[in-house]
């Protein structure tokens, strides 16, 4: 199991023709996440980070190179319920409440909704939308809805976990405690994580390793691998090591 | 015991069948040894199709129709009978704005089924008229564009009509087309020839029953309509005074010297002679008179 | 809630304003020298017939429930099999198409001699509601957000797992507009089966027996009570889909590009689906004569309608005859074509911009959807004379309908954040209409264009048949009085295969135009 | 002109009845805004900010209280042609080009787009998007996205500017360089400016005055002036004024 659970990407490149024009959204991107691992990708806007996910959750096909997850293509993970999905946008179904939003996994999956309804009100807990759970997405706030798409990601106990930017429209406390709390399950469930973020501090304070991605082509120019012992808490955010890796980081991502 | 026979009328349940309901009601059908069903027709009823089909053995038609289909199609169909010896089709027009013969027509607007656009434009030319002076609209059975003056005159039942006019306060005016050379019959009896090989004693026994029942309402006309408000009449949205005038107008179509029913040789000579006017080629062959005689 | 009680308010007191108006029109005779009769006069009729009515209205509510509940279950489970299957949808087009624009005129005749009993009124009313609910389904299914299709593809959900917990519910508003539509098309189907049919009962057979009494209260009444059955069914539906429609709306918009429908398959494989296409509405038509055995001289099999146009001895003047009447039909049609989606299109804006209005103007459209034109034939000849007014009329009446309820649904379910995308900068209303609402219910718009095209020469040769004398409804009508059944199939079918056309044509469109604006087509 | 093209909002009070509860979503709120200044609001997610500026862009009505932009009712102002807007969802339609999306307020105002047709271009330029104007949204990433409301935003030049978190999905590079560039266009055009934003450090950096909000019911807790002289530059970040003011925001946002 413990190595059939991770993420890798072989060689994998993508090229979108699009009306505006041509572009290589992504050059030969191998990237091995072992099973259990936290793995942060940072990378400028346009650089082909959702394309990554995109391509290793199999809602878009490769042009070149091969996906497993978990030891399997991306729709056999899927289907096993291996996988939980946090999107960049927050993809709420308009019609359903918070509740039965974050229920849509396990219905899709075909768990018994009885067994995880408890899992379902705690996740809802978790994101702080405790007493919302009766709202319509309609009537949340932007910040609120992407909670609802956290509480989603998380509520079927994933083996492997994909968040696009889940937190960019969270205050910063909330942010934190998120962050924290993103890593206590992941340690919980012993998932492997992949976690695309803006927020270097962020990347460095939850992953195991930062890989750092340049666009145009969208490729991997850096993996960077954060020492920091686990558990880790929000007083590392002080420590002058943690700057000393963001630094680097910001480095790397200036294309220095 | 009974045998099973199933008549197909040309449209809703009116006066025109007013005898077939007595034959009905008073037992004349079953007295024949016959189990008649009866079926009401209605504009998408097409007569012939339905003993084509054989959904009907027996069925009444409009001789233009089905002589134009046994001679051009070679349609399997004898006529065994005729209701009507004059067609109670005419012109019908305002007593204001009176139509009295085929001359008048020139430069009004008439409305006519488009079914019948051919007997008109027949009517028209042996009475010497160019049918293109002749405003020829169609007509769904509504008189109340006639009413309203949008149309002079529309091709309709005689035996009908004018009461629906004169209840609307306009008095009518009407001439058939018989009498101005078109000289049909209508609700001609039909049978298809293979019906006739099977159940000549049936078709007979038909024609007997009928004719007594016919026999018996034109005798006065005003009595048999009113003992039908409750069974065959109801719900038609028809009045009984509109039934039994309509009765009382058909009593001279549908007499005849030689008894109801009549095909008599004069009389398929006209009605071969107008068709021969719009075309439709017939011949005496298509009529079977044997039947009738058997009576 | 309160809004909508308002609303509702207002259109009651509008709808009142028009009875009124047409109360004084009926009494002073203004409309066609009193040829309209006042709404006090068609109750007082009422009520003096209250006795004919029930048996008739009993018939009705048979037939067109029957019907309407039969061709929905069809057509929702049609446009959900071809919401699921492309190919399936292309190799049925032909056949959809066909059973929407077969003339009612040709077919009744049909169906009363293959059928018996109740089951002419059902089928009509059947035929008269499944492409609309067909096609309802499939824009409601089609539009799915792609969000929520990636969201239930990544928890490794199939087709009929977003089938169930997306699109289904997605397409209700939509699914609910193909209802609405149905329900007059229901009543009108079952009434014109019962008046032509033979039968005894229904609204139909009453409307049949009154037509010659020159009592136009009659028959108004006889169409209002058709309108009232079809609009209670109009009303439930229609209350359903407004509760319905706000939580269907996006929150947020889509940006997302529709996925590249399947890549269409090598040149062989879209040849044999192109040749099914067409095939398949003759193999039905062959198939359906030689199951009911109708016999050869009614029936036309497609050979007989070939041999009757080209190798029979008659064929040179059959032609001549069936293309004069077709240069008679062909030009109103485009112009009806044209003038019955404006309408649709006009009043679809209008009920967003005033929609007070066009709450009190539904109860008029909804008699014009189950008021059988026979019927009002007489009263618009009288208004509008037999000439190009009264084709228009008549053409628009048949046809505003559907693309009206369907494009208004469209218009509600554009998401309120690309609205407020020009209102943010003090758009008017009518700019907001141009730069968002309108692009944004395309789709719908196509949509409609698909139920309106191939009815439009419909609506001409049902004037033709009433009121002109002329093109090919009257060539019908004329036909089948000489039991000419070789022209009454060949004018079918060159009716049908003329709306085939116009309707592939709107796809082509619509397909090109669609994916240059990257959304999702329906067809 | 001057005093008239400031915000004014005076005594607002919004309450939702949605089907999840009852919310009093803004409470006796009161925030002038001059004419030229720069405000920044912040506060947690779901405490009202979205709707303050909803309410100022007459979206939204308010239950009690006053909003006059630049003297007028909100709706007026837009029509004039004074506003600008960049929504916390881009917003952006999808049928249109990147080009053609950036021309939507000059179509609503009907500017010339001859007159205008250099103005979008720059915009466009300006977010980084050279090269895609002719890119539907549905081919962009999600940061591209937000990239093209914001060029929508300035592209009017307007007097009032409202910025619903703008920079949310932009990686931190791309973020300051907007920063900067907004600070630019701000003091050319001398527009009234109002920023909702989770980044303290953002905030300060770019507002005369931070307003920080909290929620249930939304309230504004306290107002921040920031001292700082312009044109700012992006040592600023480095600055240990700059920290402390950041570090008492951070406190007042945690209820400190
Ligand atoms: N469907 C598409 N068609 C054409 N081009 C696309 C499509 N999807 C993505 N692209 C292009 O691929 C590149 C990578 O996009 P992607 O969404 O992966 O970026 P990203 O790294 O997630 O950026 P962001 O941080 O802004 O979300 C971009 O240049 C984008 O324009
Ligand atoms: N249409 C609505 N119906 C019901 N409640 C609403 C509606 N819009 C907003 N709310 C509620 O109002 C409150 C404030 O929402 P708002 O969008 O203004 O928050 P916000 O401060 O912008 O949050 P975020 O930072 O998460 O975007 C929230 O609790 C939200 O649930
Ligand atoms: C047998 C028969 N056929 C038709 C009608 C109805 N109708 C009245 S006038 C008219 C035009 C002339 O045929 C028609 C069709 C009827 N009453 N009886
Ligand atoms: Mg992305
Ligand atoms: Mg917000």
């Amino acid at each position: 199991m413990s190595e059939a659970a991770g993420i890798a990407l072989q060689g994998v490149g993508k090229t979108f023709r699009g009306r505006g024009k041509v572009i290589e959204a992504l050059r030969d991107i191998t990237l091995a996440c072992p099973a259990g691992s936290f793995t942060a990708v940072i990378g400028p806007s346009g650089c082909g980070k959702s394309t990554v996910m995109r391509i290793a959750l199999g809602l878009e096909a490769a042009d070149l190179g091969s996906v497993q997850i978990a030891g399997q293509v991306p729709r056999a993970a899927a289907r096993a319920g291996l996988t939980g999905v946090a999107f960049q946008d927050a993809a709420l179904l308009p019609w359903r409440s918070v509740r039965r939003n974050v229920e849509v996994p396990l219905e899709v999956l075909r768990l018994p909704q009885a067994e995880h309804g408890a899992r379902v009100q705690q996740m809802i807990d978790l994101v702080g939308l405790n007493g919302y759970e009766n709202a319509l997405p309609g009537e949340l706030s932007g910040g609120m809805r992407q909670r609802v798409a956290i509480a989603r990601a998380l509520v079927t106990h994933p083996q492997v976990l994909f968040m696009d930017e889940p937190f960019g429209a969270l205050d910063q406390i909330l942010r934190r405690q998120m962050n924290v709390e993103l890593q206590r399950i992941w340690a919980e469930t012993g998932s492997t994580a992949l976690l695309v973020t803006h927020g270097i501090d962020e990347a460095v304070f939850l992953a195991d390793r930062v890989v750092v991605m340049h666009a145009n082509p969208g490729r991997i120019v850096e993996v960077i691998d954060i020492p920091f012992d686990r558990p880790r808490r929000p007083p590392l955010f002080a420590d002058p090591a943690f700057h000393k890796l963001c630094d680097h980081i910001a480095e790397v991502l200036h294309g220095g | 015991a009974t045998s099973a026979l199933t008549m197909q009328a040309s449209w809703i349940n009116d006066a025109e069948f007013t005898g077939y309901f007595l034959g009905l009601d008073q037992g004349y059908y079953a007295e024949a040894g016959l189990d008649l069903t009866y079926l009401s027709g209605g504009p998408d009823v097409i007569p012939e199709s339905t003993i084509i089909a054989g959904r009907a053995d027996l069925t009444l038609t409009s001789p233009d129709t089905t002589i134009k289909a046994i001679a051009e199609q070679g349609a399997p169909f004898k006529i065994i009978g005729t209701q009507y010896q004059k067609n109670p089709i005419g012109i019908v027009s305002l007593a204001s704005n009176p139509i009295h013969e085929p001359k008048d027509l020139v430069g009004k607007t008439l409305a006519v089924p488009p079914v019948n656009v051919i007997s008109v434009e027949a009517m028209l030319k042996m009475n010497g008229i160019d049918p293109a002076s002749v405003n020829i609209v169609p007509y769904a059975y509504d008189p109340t564009p006639l009413i309203k003056g949008e149309i002079d005159a529309s091709l309709d039942f005689t035996t009908n009509v004018p009461y629906t006019l004169d209840q609307a306060g306009a008095a009518a005016t009407s001439f058939l087309l018989y009498d101005f050379g078109y000289t049909l019959f209508n609700d001609t009896v039909v049978v298809t020839e293979a019906v006739l090989a099977e159940k000549r004693d049936l078709l007979v026994a038909w024609l007997r029953a009928s004719r007594k029942a016919w026999a018996e309402n034109l005798a006065d006309p005003t009595v048999w309509p009113p003992k039908f408000a409750d069974s065959h009449f109801k719900g038609t949205g028809r009045t009984i005074e509109n039934e039994v005038y309509f009765n009382s107008a058909q009593k001279p179509l549908i007499e005849s010297p030689a008894g109801i029913f009549a095909l008599t040789d004069d009389g398929i000579e006209k009605c071969l002679s107008a068709l021969g006017a719009v075309g439709i080629v017939g011949t005496h062959e298509m009529f079977d008179t044997s039947l009738l005689a058997e009576i | 809630m309160a809004d909508d009680r308002a609303a509702s308010g207002h259109a009651l007191r509008n709808v009142l304003i028009l009875l009124a108006i047409w109360e004084i029109v009926g009494r002073f005779g203004l409309v066609a020298g009193g040829a309209l009769p006042a709404p006090s006069a068609i109750a007082a009729r009422l009520w003096i017939d209250r006795g004919d009515y029930p048996p008739h209205v009993a018939a009705t509510l048979i037939a067109s429930g029957l019907g309407f509940v039969i061709g929905n279950l069809a057509g929702i489970g049609a446009g959900i099999a071809f919401a699921l299957s492309s190919t399936l949808l292309r190799i049925f087009r032909g056949v959809n198409i066909v059973i929407f624009a077969l003339p009612p005129i040709a077919i009744a005749p049909i169906l009363a001699l293959t059928l018996s009993g109740m089951a002419p009124r059902i089928t009509l009313a059947a035929l008269g509601v499944y492409f609309v609910t067909m096609t309802a389904t499939v824009i409601g299914l089609s539009q799915t957000d792609s969000r929520a299709a990636d969201l239930i593809r990544a928890y490794g959900g199939g087709r009929y797992d977003l089938l169930r917990l997306v699109q289904v519910r997605a397409a209700l508003p939509a699914i609910l507009s193909g209802l609405r539509i149905a329900a007059p098309n229901a009543v009108l189907g079952a009434i014109l089966a019962e008046f032509g049919g033979g039968g005894r009962w229904g609204l139909g057979a009453y409307l049949l027996g009154s037509l010659g009494r020159a009592e136009p209260e009659r028959l108004w009444g006889i169409g209002l009570i058709a309108t009232a059955i079809a609009g209670l069914s109009y009303a439930v539906f229609a209350l359903l889909s407004t509760r319905l429609v706000g939580a269907t709306r996006a929150v947020t918009l889509n940006a997302a590009l529709p996925e590249d429908k399947a890549a269409p398959g090598s040149l062989r494989h879209r040849l044999t689906i192109a040749a099914l296409t067409i095939a398949l509405p003759f193999l039905l038509w062959w198939g359906f004569i030689k199951l009911t055995g109708v016999p050869e001289m009614i029936a036309k099999t497609p050979f007989a309608v070939v041999d009757y146009l080209v190798l029979s001895p008659g064929a040179e003047s059959a032609r001549a005859k069936l293309g004069a009447a077709l240069m008679q039909t062909l030009p109103i049609t485009f112009v009806g074509m044209a003038a019955g989606l404006g309408f649709a299109f006009l009043l679809a804006i209008s009920s967003k911009l005033f929609p007070r209005a066009i709450a009190a103007f539904m109860p008029v459209a909804l008699v014009t959807q189950t008021m059988p034109l026979v019927a009002l034939t007489p009263l618009l000849v009288l208004v509008l004379g037999r000439g190009v007014g009264l084709t228009l009329w008549v053409t628009i009446s048949v046809t505003f309908f559907p693309a009206f309820v369907t494009l208004a649904q469209g218009i509600a379910l554009v998401p309120r954040s690309a609205e407020e995308v020009p209102r943010a900068y003090g758009a008017s209303r009518w700019s907001e209409m141009k730069l968002v609402t309108i692009p944004a219910s395309l789709p719908y718009l196509f949509a409609a264009t698909r139920l309106t095209v191939p009815r439009a020469i419909l609506g001409v040769m049902i004037a033709e048949w009433l009121a002109t004398g002329t093109g090919l409804g009257n060539l019908l009508n004329q036909s089948r009085g000489y039991l000419d059944y070789g022209m009454i199939w060949s004018v079918a079918a060159v009716s049908v295969l003329l709306a085939v056309v116009f309707y592939l044509i709107v796809v082509g469109v619509e397909r090109r135009v669609l994916k240059r604006l990257g959304m999702a087509t329906a067809e």
